[in-house]
């Protein structure tokens, strides 16, 4: 599909506003809102995922039973992960201070 | 039918609504919506309607969907209605058999407090007594957020909203707030439940796969926290839904075919005050020297918890 | 004049401009402020406008050559291109704590003048708490010779009275803060 | 072979519903047009189609259900009327904008208030601007034929928008006339089989619907809609051209009687068309230069064919039956002198705004409109363009 943005014109834009390719807000950079960043402590992670199901961003991914690195790009900084987390695995920082 | 909640397997299943959404930071209503649809199976597909609200706008602005299933946004006030039109329409299709049979449709509805309780309440009423195999979800956030923190009838009493300010003349909301999963239970669904999110998820993820995989019309109602409207620190959500469950005015039970039960039962009923304080928009009530309304509410807490009670056999009459 | 706030949802950009109106408008001048309506959320870049004229304005468009620009949240500066359309001598007024040449690697090439305000330090010193629109806002005046300073001050702390007639107690640290951005603005050339 | 029957507008309307056979219907009654749902209820329930009906709690609800059903996938109808229409105004604009080619059986009623059960346009002029197609109907006959026909049209690629066939409450809607139906297969085979290109129930690729657009997307948006609505225009002379094969009966946006030569006309919609053909074959005997332009289409509006039709005419009464409180005439009129507006040289319009509420239209009543066109035409001047027609002064 034709990448739409707000120089497309009235013929390239899709009919009704529908979209075709849907969870493309994934290209959407919501990580730049972020005024502080979640630095995950992996040594510290007692892999518990208590932190997986409270983001509202769906930014912590998981596989293998793991929790892998923050999704950066859509991560807006919230700090429940870091608040609901048992062992301190998760320290907020400024961002741009990491 | 209450399968073992596996949390590490559940939790490695495919994202249904990706990052890249307009919500605020730590807005409570994305947790509610990743964590229902993470009960659907695997191989099931979905259709996704919406009312519009803070969820909608936010996470669905042209040219970006943060829903991977098929989705729509109709209005405001039919969120109920435009699903049960999608799955009347499936029954057609499916009947008529125009469709792959492959893959069963799942219908799920969202709409916040306003879009549930007050102006989209008739178009639900209607689309749970028509019995349409769909399932509502309300994420109950408490006032109408995306209009900039106007009371609905979801709000408790004495908040402070733009619409109910606190003045020389009122404290707040006058009114208590309506007790809507107790009047789609009175719908005489298959299943009603209400929750919020706590722990792991276990109680929410077990009740949005009761309520999805229940055939007929179901309700599931999720307190989600709004740090905005309710002006407490973002990151404070999973306390927040702590202090609703433990002070009994979020309790947390399910309506599986007229039958009522009780979940969760604090060990120790905890005052409302600890809810209230947590939130700015209490701040003229709990920081007050007066604590009589703080008494009010509590006795209006403890009476509806009582009556919970007795409806769920946890008590006699 | 025109001028263009960068901020995010939430920090109080929308506020400054309308304060700056009101501000403004204290000293007879025809003023407009507006946000950029959208559905955006709390954290959200978002963009507000401020026009000030000895004439009536009525124009109701939206800015693309200000001749100010106040930058609320210094991270703007990685995702908003922040000079846009900004008059080669017109002045932007940053929020960071950062040195000036350190900023103007952000601004794309930007050759006008470039102010910097340490917000963060300032509110959190006199009002307890980040509200980074207050320090924003009187920096902007300084650099933008709105009004004078004592003119100011007076009307904001009038403002302040009316805004914050339920909390008082925060009169004081609002008007703190604007006395200390005035004197704490940095010029970078 | 077509079926000679005598049916009421609204048995018409069920029926070409039926014969349809459309996947989904969601409607809520409500007089006049209530008929139509409760004939294709029983149709359900006797398995003669195999249509979800969906008994929704209101109109609003109703339009909503079509709305979710036809993005889904299923081809949808529902019938409504007055207060109805009205209440389902917010869901027009969405199910049109949607591109959504949704089915409507409009019988037209008076809007509340005072509450009133009875014909006129408010209901449907109300809607103009909503983004659907109108298709109007002067007997049962064409609310039958329209609504086939709506079917190709709405759903055509080059068009994708939701039509409304509209008819005249009571007047044609509970009138017993004669009609013509087609075989079912005929009008089977007529519409064929409805294949949404996206949609919901798409398994292989889900789509996202009903977006908050903004600012850089919006007008192209609309602008797109206003595209489909030119494109209906070849589409309307297509299918009726294909109508005409298997009916006979002709259709175009326009219907004239007598125009040609006429020196007085008369613009109008649906049943009081025929009111006035009675009339102007009264007059015509008598001498009188009189004809009718009858609009068939009101959206999308052909205003190029509606000049060459009228350029000649001396004088031409266009007649509204609902009110726009402008006090400078009714919606009818307004976009009869806009199209005509560039002529150098323009037919005298008079504004008559009549039959609000079910205020009969007799053959008299139409005569004494050509009447006032040659009084005007004598006094060489209009004293009083906008006009009431058979109100007590």
């Amino acid at each position: 599909m034709v990448k739409i943005n707000e120089k497309s014109n009235w013929k390239e834009v899709t009919p009704g506003g529908t979209i075709y390719n849907t969870g493309n807000a994934a290209e959407f950079n919501t990580g730049d809102w972020r005024v502080n960043k979640p630095i995950f402590k992996e040594d510290k992670c007692i892999q518990c995922l208590l932190c997986a199901p409270v983001c509202p961003d769906s930014s912590i991914p998981v596989k293998d039973g793991q929790r892998l690195e923050f999704d950066y790009d859509h991560c807006k900084g919230c700090a429940i992960c870091a608040e609901v987390c048992p062992v301190d695995a998760i320290e907020m920082v400024p961002e741009g201070q990491e | 039918m209450t399968e073992k909640y596996n949390f590490k397997q559940e939790m490695e299943k495919e994202e249904r609504l990706t990052g890249g959404h307009r919500m605020c930071a730590g807005c409570g209503a994305p947790v509610a919506v990743r964590a229902v649809l993470r009960a659907l199976e695997e191989d099931d597909e979905a259709v996704i309607g919406c009312a519009t609200g803070c969820l909608e706008v936010s996470t669905f602005m042209y040219p970006y969907t943060a829903w991977k299933d098929s989705f729509i946004h109709n209005a405001f006030e039919n969120a109920g209605a435009t699903t049960s039109g999608a799955e009347a329409a499936y029954q057609s299709l499916k009947k008529q058999g125009k469709l792959a049979n492959d893959k069963d449709h799942k219908f799920i509805a969202f709409g916040g407090d306003g879009g549930t309780y007050d102006i989209g309440f008739q178009s639900l009423s209607g689309a749970m007594e028509r019995g349409h195999d769909m399932t509502y979800v309300c994420y109950d956030n408490g006032a109408y957020m995306n209009t900039g923190i106007q009371r609905s009838s979801a709000t408790p009493r004495f908040a402070d909203t733009t619409t109910t300010p606190v003045g020389t003349e009122k404290k707040g909301k006058s009114q208590y707030r309506k007790d809507l999963t107790a009047i789609m239970a009175d719908h005489n669904l298959p299943y009603v439940a209400q929750t919020t999110f706590i722990g792991n998820f276990k109680d929410l993820h077990q009740k949005a796969k009761k309520a999805i995989y229940t055939e007929g019309a179901t309700f599931l109602n999720v307190m989600a926290p709004c740090p905005r409207g309710w002006r407490y620190p973002p990151e404070k959500m999973m306390e927040l839904c702590k202090l609703a469950v433990e002070t009994c005015y979020w309790p947390m039970f399910e309506i599986e075919n007229g039958e009522w039960k009780l979940n969760y039962k604090p060990k120790e009923k905890m005052p409302i005050e600890k809810f209230l304080e947590a939130q700015g928009r209490f701040k003229h009530i709990t920081k007050s020297e007066k604590k009589d309304m703080i008494e009010e509410m509590q006795a209006e807490v403890d009476h509806r918890w009582e009556k919970l009670l007795i409806r769920c056999g946890e008590k006699e009459k | 004049m025109q001028i263009r706030w960068h901020g995010r949802g939430g920090q109080g950009a929308k506020t400054a401009s309308l304060l700056l109106a009101d501000a403004a408008f204290s000293t007879g001048k025809y003023v407009q402020g507006f946000p950029e309506y959208g559905p955006e959320r709390m954290g959200a870049p978002i963009t507000a406008y401020n026009r000030i004229s000895d004439e009536k304005i009525r124009v109701h468009s939206n800015i693309y050559n200000p001749n100010y620009v106040v930058v609320v949240d210094e991270t703007l500066l990685e995702s908003v291109d922040v000079t846009a359309g900004l008059k080669e001598d017109g002045a932007i007024v940053v929020n960071t704590a950062k040195a000036g040449e350190k900023i103007r690697e952000k601004l794309k090439g930007y050759q006008g003048e470039l102010y910097t305000v340490d917000a963060r330090e300032i509110s959190m010193e006199t009002i307890g708490r980040y509200f980074p629109n207050t320090p924003m806002l009187a920096g902007l005046v300084k650099v933008a010779e709105i009004m004078p300073e004592n003119d100011f001050i007076e009307e904001m702390g009038n403002l302040f009275k009316k805004k914050f007639a339920s909390k008082p107690e925060v009169i004081e640290g609002n008007v703190a803060a604007l006395k200390r951005a005035l004197k704490e603005v940095k010029t970078h050339g | 072979m077509s079926i000679r029957e005598k049916l009421s507008g609204n048995e018409a309307a069920a029926i070409a519903l039926k014969q349809i056979n459309p996947d989904v219907m969601a409607a809520f009654p409500i007089t006049p047009s209530t008929e139509i749902p409760q004939y294709f209820s029983k149709y359900v329930a006797n398995g003669s189609v195999d249509t979800e009906f969906v008994p929704v709690e209101s109109e609003h609800s109703a339009m909503s259900a079509c709305v979710g059903s036809q993005a889904a996938g299923a081809r949808t109808v529902t019938a409504t009327s007055s207060c109805g229409l009205a209440l389902m105004f917010e869901e027009l604009y969405i199910a049109s904008s949607s591109r959504l080619p949704i089915i409507l059986s409009v019988v037209n009623r008076a809007l509340s208030g005072p509450i009133n059960i009875n014909a006129d346009h408010s209901d449907s002029m109300g809607a103009r601007d909503s983004g659907w197609i109108q298709l109007y109907s002067e007997d049962n006959q064409e609310a039958y034929d329209n609504l086939i026909q709506a079917v190709r049209i709405g759903e055509h690629e080059d068009v994708q928008l939701p039509v409304m066939v509209c008819q005249d409450g009571f007047i044609t809607s509970h009138a017993i006339e004669n009609i013509e139906l087609l075989e079912k297969e005929v009008v089977q085979d007529f519409v064929g089989d409805y294949q949404a290109k996206e949609y919901l129930l798409n398994k292989d690729n889900p789509i996202a619907m009903g977006p908050y657009d903004t600012a850089d997307y919006y007008m192209e948006h609309k602008y797109q809609q206003n595209r489909a609505m030119e494109n209906a225009k070849a589409v309307i002379e297509k299918i009726a051209a294909e109508f005409k094969e298997i009916s006979g009966r002709e259709y175009d946006f326009f219907e004239t009687y007598k125009l040609e030569d006429a020196d007085y006309a008369m613009v109008v919609l649906n049943s009081t068309a025929g009111t006035a053909k009675a009339a102007i074959d009264k007059m015509r005997a008598e001498g009188k230069k009189v004809g009718l332009l009858k609009i068939r289409v009101f959206r999308p509006f052909n205003a190029e064919k509606l000049t060459e039709l009228l350029k000649d005419i001396k004088y031409v009464a266009v007649m509204d039956r609902s009110e726009t409180f402008s006090t400078a005439g009714g919606p009818v009129f307004h976009e009869t002198s806009a199209a005509l507006y560039p002529l150098a040289e323009r037919p005298e319009l008079i504004s008559y705004i009549y039959g609000l509420g079910g205020r009969d239209v007799t053959i008299e009543s139409v005569e004494s409109v050509f009447n006032d066109l040659m009084e005007i035409e004598k006094a060489g001047e209009v004293k009083n363009r906008y006009r009431y027609l058979g109100l007590r002064e």
